[in-house]
């Protein structure tokens, strides 16, 4: 057996890297670093915002009357617009601030392959997001994220024009930076790195980008229609006129389907990442995990009707109930690999583990309520109820959430050389955890028992679970800042983090932290298995990389003199 | 210019359509075959305006895709060079042709059926 | 450790396969309190079929979840300065085939079971009745058809339209149903059916009751007692008031239902003499307790203007319209005026033809004005009968829109 | 297990090497970057002309009067203008490559003339058909094969109008101040594939709106 390693060498160096300032995150910049800490905040904020919508909704849902709301339309923007801020403007450029930060690092290269480009798609967002925002001043769309006409378009307010045009924005953004991606990943990455040798946040992130250059023309091209009969006078939605009501359904979903893998596929690559690590062993089935991603991402493209079983011809249901409950077989080898993984290890409760395990424990009971909505007649009694609302927020909540969570812990350091508190981290773990299982558990009975979804007058009968959920998500609201809060104090009062704080084999950590304008002094050699931990060649490259660029220690001596002005984070 | 065309032609590529790429591969341009794919496309466009004209039949819907397929595949494969060119553009474009084909033939079996 | 994760040790084997197994069988068993009560043959096959997904899915979540807890409190390492990594293990290829497989199995069978059970619940009966639907923001219009019975007036097939399904125990139904502005989607939750209804298209579904509304016995079918009618299609404003307005009656036996409907059909051919008796029977036939609140029938719509005590206020509404012009206007040109503070949602109620859902003949219109022109302060009407008549036959056209 | 020995790399990669290298990357990074944009192009007409495929599916008569009315000649001389100049946008290509920059000039000012051509022919069709009532005006005025016809046309001739802009402003002026030789023919290519891309799209749209 060939034990040879390669190692990085050098002098021990102190860090070089600039800490990312305010002033660097408010201008335009082509370098990926900021260019992705950019998308953290705008995702962030708008995280916020979709927050407060969905507590407003919790609020109003406290009773069984219409007393929060001035009328049901009020009530309708509420979650249209939470469900869509979340979609498009939190978790989809969360993924992508991570994307742009890690990936380039992760493979060794010194940027994206179109540096311009990726900073172009990114100021695409602001105003999309403000065009969202700006919904408000004319009425702002009230049909549901899906937006189904003719509700959308014909009965829905201004904002809904406005609504489209900003998702355009997004879908464009999205596109241009999965271009990148892709070229990034297949042309650039070093030598010594096949496609198997790949970090799996990096096949997560093709695969995604895969699926968003496929699927989000479609959506592009239903905007385009439903803009087009809003203002234009066309028909393509309309019936009386010679228009398709099915064909919105039928192109949204053909995007929206493929979508939900393009917001919880970078939290699975994060969760391999984060697992692997802080569990110190070798990823269970490392093919398997990669090629499940790429088998999700195509089955992915062919059960999209599986939201329209109520709307479907009879004889078009049955195929649509196959492909989907074929999903859960790539799912499952995936979720027993990541068990696999940690089964054995020598797990560290770190805040990114515990969020890591959080999300593994939650996404298991949105894949076993995923498999129960894919047949066809239990679909038929709890479709459009609570229970696909409860299934929905544990695989977007439960999954991807909690997988960029686990992301913030693991790659902070990274960006900005210090470490987050692990006690407030832990806090934030336990009311999340809590506070999450006991807003949307409870959803799944009252949506059993008949409650239909976007209601804001219900049945009396269904008060009892809708004031354990509301109590459950205000513990779940003020759990996300207590993560804000520890970012901001961190800032300035975290632990040094040094190159490599949590021992891994990974590239991105195998330069100083925050990384230099190039990323890497000279060329970064990978280690020839990002996961392989347990072996002495891995210590002993571990070991030089800190020798290298210096132990937390060194970091902090170096720097004690004048603790940089970090604003951004 | 002309000139410099001439001496440049004759110094470098003795049949003047053939070219050396970067990387020590050449490669011939088939300025002869750029205009007889010209030729077929007009004539296909001929024969399809023809096929429209005609009383609608059987064939008809059939022979107008598989005239303009063809007449996609030979601007895709010699125009846009897809015959010489890396590998992975062919598949770039063939995933989402199908993807979109698939689509559009569940939008068009959709409706007559549905209700 | 290597050591141990290769051998494989049989009695914990057992351990874990018991108690997953057996937990999804114990919350299997939970599945009846999870659900309303089964009112249709339909249910009590779904309720099966999820019966066996909860006791596999249920087995899944105990192993999933015990094996994480397990994992993350046995394997951990509060050591700060252990430096240690665990064996280097990159996959096990029995292993992966097994948890590849076992899903797999799963699945096909689920697949076959859900199939199963599709075609039973799907297939047409023998002896369907047809009733037709038609949803609308924010109300139900069913429609009955007494095939055998000649209406003189018409010719055609005694027809009535009420906002509530009426229906029997085993009798197989026919839903057919279409929206008139945009989709929403008919679903009764004890009977476990759900259908959009689709702007343009027809739609059908179809079940069959297994029990009926009257569960006190005392042959009094109450709205308390009926099943509720959900609108599970998010149809705007008043989508969550929209399953609330209308229910599901379901008699204990066919005699009852054929009762009730001779009554209906004999207030078609022989309506009463009196215009406001008339009114009051006829008025909950048409969809407006969706909307509107009138407490006298006991309405609770929210996204309509409020009907109580209407005949007060008609005559002060419009400059120029009496009481008995402004309501029936109100009914025909719902555009016309529009109360303040009320969007333009009323469908129109039109004369010409019989055959739409929105059809109201002179005769309706009038005893409906009638009736609401009794809807006052003191009780008495607001209106005079002839005056009525006289307003129903006047042409207006909507181009005098007052506002829009 | 054996010892681990430590190969230790040398960081001093030819800089030369590296620019080399790094530059090959561009060229294919460029292009790789066009085809997955025009992959996704594929996917936004391919909506645009199902949609239109589903309303002529089940409306044949309205198609076929419109068709009947509108005649096919004109379209038929458009049809043969955008394949010409695909034509000549290729031979221009061929120019470049074998180094002859006048000849790139000649053949792309063609291209681009005969772009103009083809978006002038379709203004005055759309004239033709506007007069003949087919307008989406919604109302009286409403026609439902307009609602289905412009949106992918006009679409499409929007893609043929900025492709013109782009031979103008990236391919002929640059070339006239003396860019672009036999090895720098990226742009030329790049422009090259966006407007044979173009030109398949109309070969579908010709024969699926104008044909069919």
């Amino acid at each position: 057996m060939a034990s040879v390693v390669s190692l990085p060498v050098g002098e021990l160096r102190k860090s070089d890297g600039k800490p990312i300032m305010l002033r660097d995150v408010l201008g335009w910049s082509v370098d990926h670093k900021v260019i992705g800490v950019q998308y953290a905040l705008i995702a962030l904020f708008f995280f916020i915002i979709g927050g407060s919508l969905a507590m407003l909704i919790r609020w109003e849902l406290l009773t069984p009357a219409l007393d929060l709301m001035a009328n049901g339309a009020a009530y309708n923007t509420l979650f249209s617009i939470h469900g869509t801020v979340m979609i498009f403007l939190w978790v989809i450029p969360m993924s992508a601030a991570f994307g742009n930060y890690v990936v380039p690092l992760q493979l060794g290269a010194k940027d994206m392959a179109f540096p311009w480009l990726n900073a172009f798609a990114f100021w695409l967002i602001p105003p999309a997001g403000v065009l969202m925002l700006m919904g408000w001043f004319v009425g702002p769309a009230e049909a549901g994220w899906t937006s189904y006409p003719p509700l959308s378009t014909m009965f829905s307010p201004d904002g809904q024009t406005l609504w489209a045009i900003s998702i355009h924005l997004l879908g464009l953004s999205s596109i241009l930076g999965a271009i990148n991606f892709i070229v990034t990943i297949a042309n650039m990455r070093p030598e010594g790195m096949g496609w198997f040798q790949m970090p799996l946040f990096c096949w997560a992130i093709l695969a995604t980008s895969i699926i968003i250059v496929m699927a989000t023309p479609f959506l592009a091209g239903g905007l385009t229609l439903l803009i087009l009969d809003r203002v234009a006078g066309t028909a393509f939605f309309n019936p009386a006129e010679g228009g398709d009501v099915l064909l919105w359904q039928n192109v949204f979903w053909f995007y929206s389907h493929p979508a939900v893998y393009i917001m919880v596929l970078p939290a699975f690559g994060i969760l391999s990442d984060v697992l692997s690590v802080h569990a110190r062993k070798p990823i269970f089935g490392y093919r398997m995990i990669a090629l499940s991603s790429i088998a999700i991402a195509v089955v992915g493209f062919t059960v999209w009707a599986h939201h329209m079983f109520t709307a479907l011809a009879p004889q078009f249901r049955i195929p649509f109930m196959i492909t989907s409950m074929i999903i859960a077989v790539p799912t499952g080898i995936k979720v027993f690999s990541w068990l696999g993984t940690i089964w054995g290890g020598k797990i560290r409760w770190t805040s990114a583990m515990l969020f890591g395990l959080g999300f593994l424990s939650m996404f298991v009971i949105g894949g076993i309520s995923g498999v129960m909505l894919g047949s066809v007649p239990f679909d038929l009694h709890v479709h459009d109820t609570y229970f696909v609302v409860s299934h929905l927020h544990f695989v977007l909540y439960g999954g991807s959430v909690f997988g960029l969570y686990a992301g913030i812990y693991h790659w902070y350091p990274k960006v900005t050389g210090r470490m987050l508190d692990e006690r407030m981290g832990k806090w934030h773990f336990a009311l999340t955890y809590i506070g999450f299982f006991f807003t949307f558990f409870p959803m799944h009975m009252a949506g059993l028992a008949g409650m239909p979804r976007r209601i804001a007058v219900y049945a009396p009968e269904f008060q009892t679970w809708n004031v354990v959920i509301s109590i459950a998500s205000f513990v779940l609201g003020v759990s996300t800042f207590v993560l804000l809060y520890n970012m901001v104090w961190a800032l300035r009062n975290g632990k040094v983090a040094g190159p490599n704080p949590w021992r891994a084999l990974t590239l991105e950590w195998a330069t100083s932290s925050p990384p230099p304008a190039t990323n890497f002094v000279g060329d970064p050699v990978p280690f020839k298995d990002p996961y392989g931990y347990g072996t002495k060649e891995a210590a002993a490259y571990v070991e030089a990389v800190e020798a290298r660029y210096g132990t937390p220690d060194d970091v902090a001596q170096s720097s004690k003199p004048a603790p940089a002005e970090t604003a951004g984070d | 210019m002309d000139e410099n065309k001439q001496t440049h032609a004759q110094s470098e590529h003795a049949p003047n359509d053939t070219v050396h790429l970067p990387g020590g591969r050449s490669i011939t341009l088939p300025g002869g075959i750029y205009t007889f794919v010209f030729v077929i496309l007009a004539l296909l466009t001929v024969f399809e305006i023809i096929v429209a004209e005609l009383p609608d039949g059987f064939f008809t819907l059939p022979l107008l895709l598989l005239a303009s397929l063809l007449k996609a595949v030979l601007v895709v494969t010699f125009y846009m060079h897809l015959n010489t060119d890396n590998r992975i553009f062919r598949l770039v474009l063939l995933i989402p042709v199908g993807v979109m084909l698939l689509s559009a033939m569940w939008l068009l079996a959709v409706p007559p059926v549905a209700w | 450790m290597n050591r141990s994760s290769s051998g494989i040790n049989i009695v914990p084997i057992l351990i874990v396969a018991v108690v997953c197994i057996g937990g999804g069988l114990l919350i299997s068993t939970l599945t009846p309190t999870l659900f309303p009560v089964q009112a249709s043959s339909q249910a009590q096959q779904i309720d099966t079929l999820f019966q066996l997904m909860l006791a596999i899915g249920g087995g899944l979540f105990l192993l999933v979840q015990g094996l994480i807890y397990y994992a993350a409190f046995r394997f951990r390492v509060k050591d700060e300065n252990d430096r240690s990594d665990g064996p280097p293990i990159h996959g096990n290829n029995t292993l992966e085939i097994v948890w590849t497989a076992i899903p797999a199995v799963v699945v096909v069978i689920l697949v076959i079971y859900s199939y199963s059970v599709w075609v039973s619940i799907e297939t047409p009966q023998q002896n369907e009745t047809t009733v037709e639907v038609v949803g609308r923001r924010f109300a139900w219009t069913f429609t009955y058809t007494a095939e055998d019975i000649i209406d003189p007036q018409t010719n055609a097939p005694v027809r009535f339209n009420d906002p509530n399904l009426y229906t029997y125990v085993n009798e197989a139904l026919r839903l057919q149903m279409t929206a008139t502005d945009v989709n929403h989607a008919f679903w009764v939750p004890q009977m476990r059916i759900k259908q959009d209804l689709l702007v343009g298209r027809i739609t059908e579904m179809r079940f069959t009751p297994i029990l009926s509304t009257d569960t006190n016995g005392d042959g009094i079918y109450e709205m308390a007692e009926a099943f509720p009618l959900r609108c599970a299609e998010l149809c705007g404003d008043g989508h969550g008031a929209m399953g609330l307005v209308s229910h599901v009656y379901v008699f204990g036996s066919r005699e009852e239902y054929d009762n009730w409907f001779a009554q209906r059909v004999n207030l078609v051919l022989n309506p009463p003499e009196d215009p406001v008796a008339r009114g009051a029977q006829i008025l909950p036939t048409y969809p407006c307790s969706g909307c509107h609140v009138l407490t006298s029938l006991g309405w609770t719509g929210q996204s309509g203007p409020n009907l109580n005590g209407i005949g007060d206020r008609a005559s002060r509404r419009v400059a120029g319209d009496s009481a008995e012009e402004y309501i029936v206007h109100s009914i025909r040109h719902p555009l016309r005026y529009l109360v303040p503070g009320y969007a333009g949602i009323m469908p129109q109620f039109i004369e010409d033809d019989p055959s739409n859902a929105n059809y109201m003949s002179d005769a309706d219109l009038i005893a409906i004005t009638a009736y609401l022109c009794t809807q006052t302060a003191s009780g008495d009407s607001a209106c005079d009968i002839s005056t009525i008549e006289e307003a129903a036959a006047e042409e207006v056209t909507t181009s005098g829109m007052a506002s829009q | 297990m054996s010892e681990v020995s430590i190969q230790h790399t040398d960081v001093s990669v030819s800089q030369a090497a590296a620019r080399a290298k790094a530059k090959a990357l561009r060229v294919s990074n460029y292009k790789f970057a066009m085809w997955l944009y025009l992959a996704s192009e594929v996917v936004i007409f391919g909506t645009l002309i199902a949609a239109y495929a589903v309303f002529r599916y089940n409306n044949p008569e309205v198609v076929h009067e419109v068709h009947k009315e509108a005649g096919v000649l004109l379209v038929a001389i458009n049809t043969f203008l955008l394949l010409m100049s695909s034509w000549c946008m290729v031979m221009g290509l061929r120019d470049i490559q074998m180094g002859n920059r006048q000849g790139l000039i000649r053949w792309i000012a063609a291209t681009a003339v005969l772009g103009t051509v083809f978006i002038a022919l379709q203004a005055v069709e759309y004239s033709v058909l506007s007069a003949a009532g087919v307008l989406m005006t919604p109302g009286a005025e409403f026609h439902a094969f307009a609602a289905h016809f412009y949106p992918p046309t006009f679409f499409h001739g929007l893609h043929v109008f900025v492709g013109v802009l782009w031979a103008v402003i990236w391919v002929i002026i640059p070339a006239m101040r003396g860019s672009y030789g036999p090895g720098d023919y990226l742009g030329v290519e790049f422009f090259g594939l966006y407007w044979h891309f173009v030109d398949v799209v109309w070969i579908v749209l010709f024969t699926v709106i104008y044909l069919w």
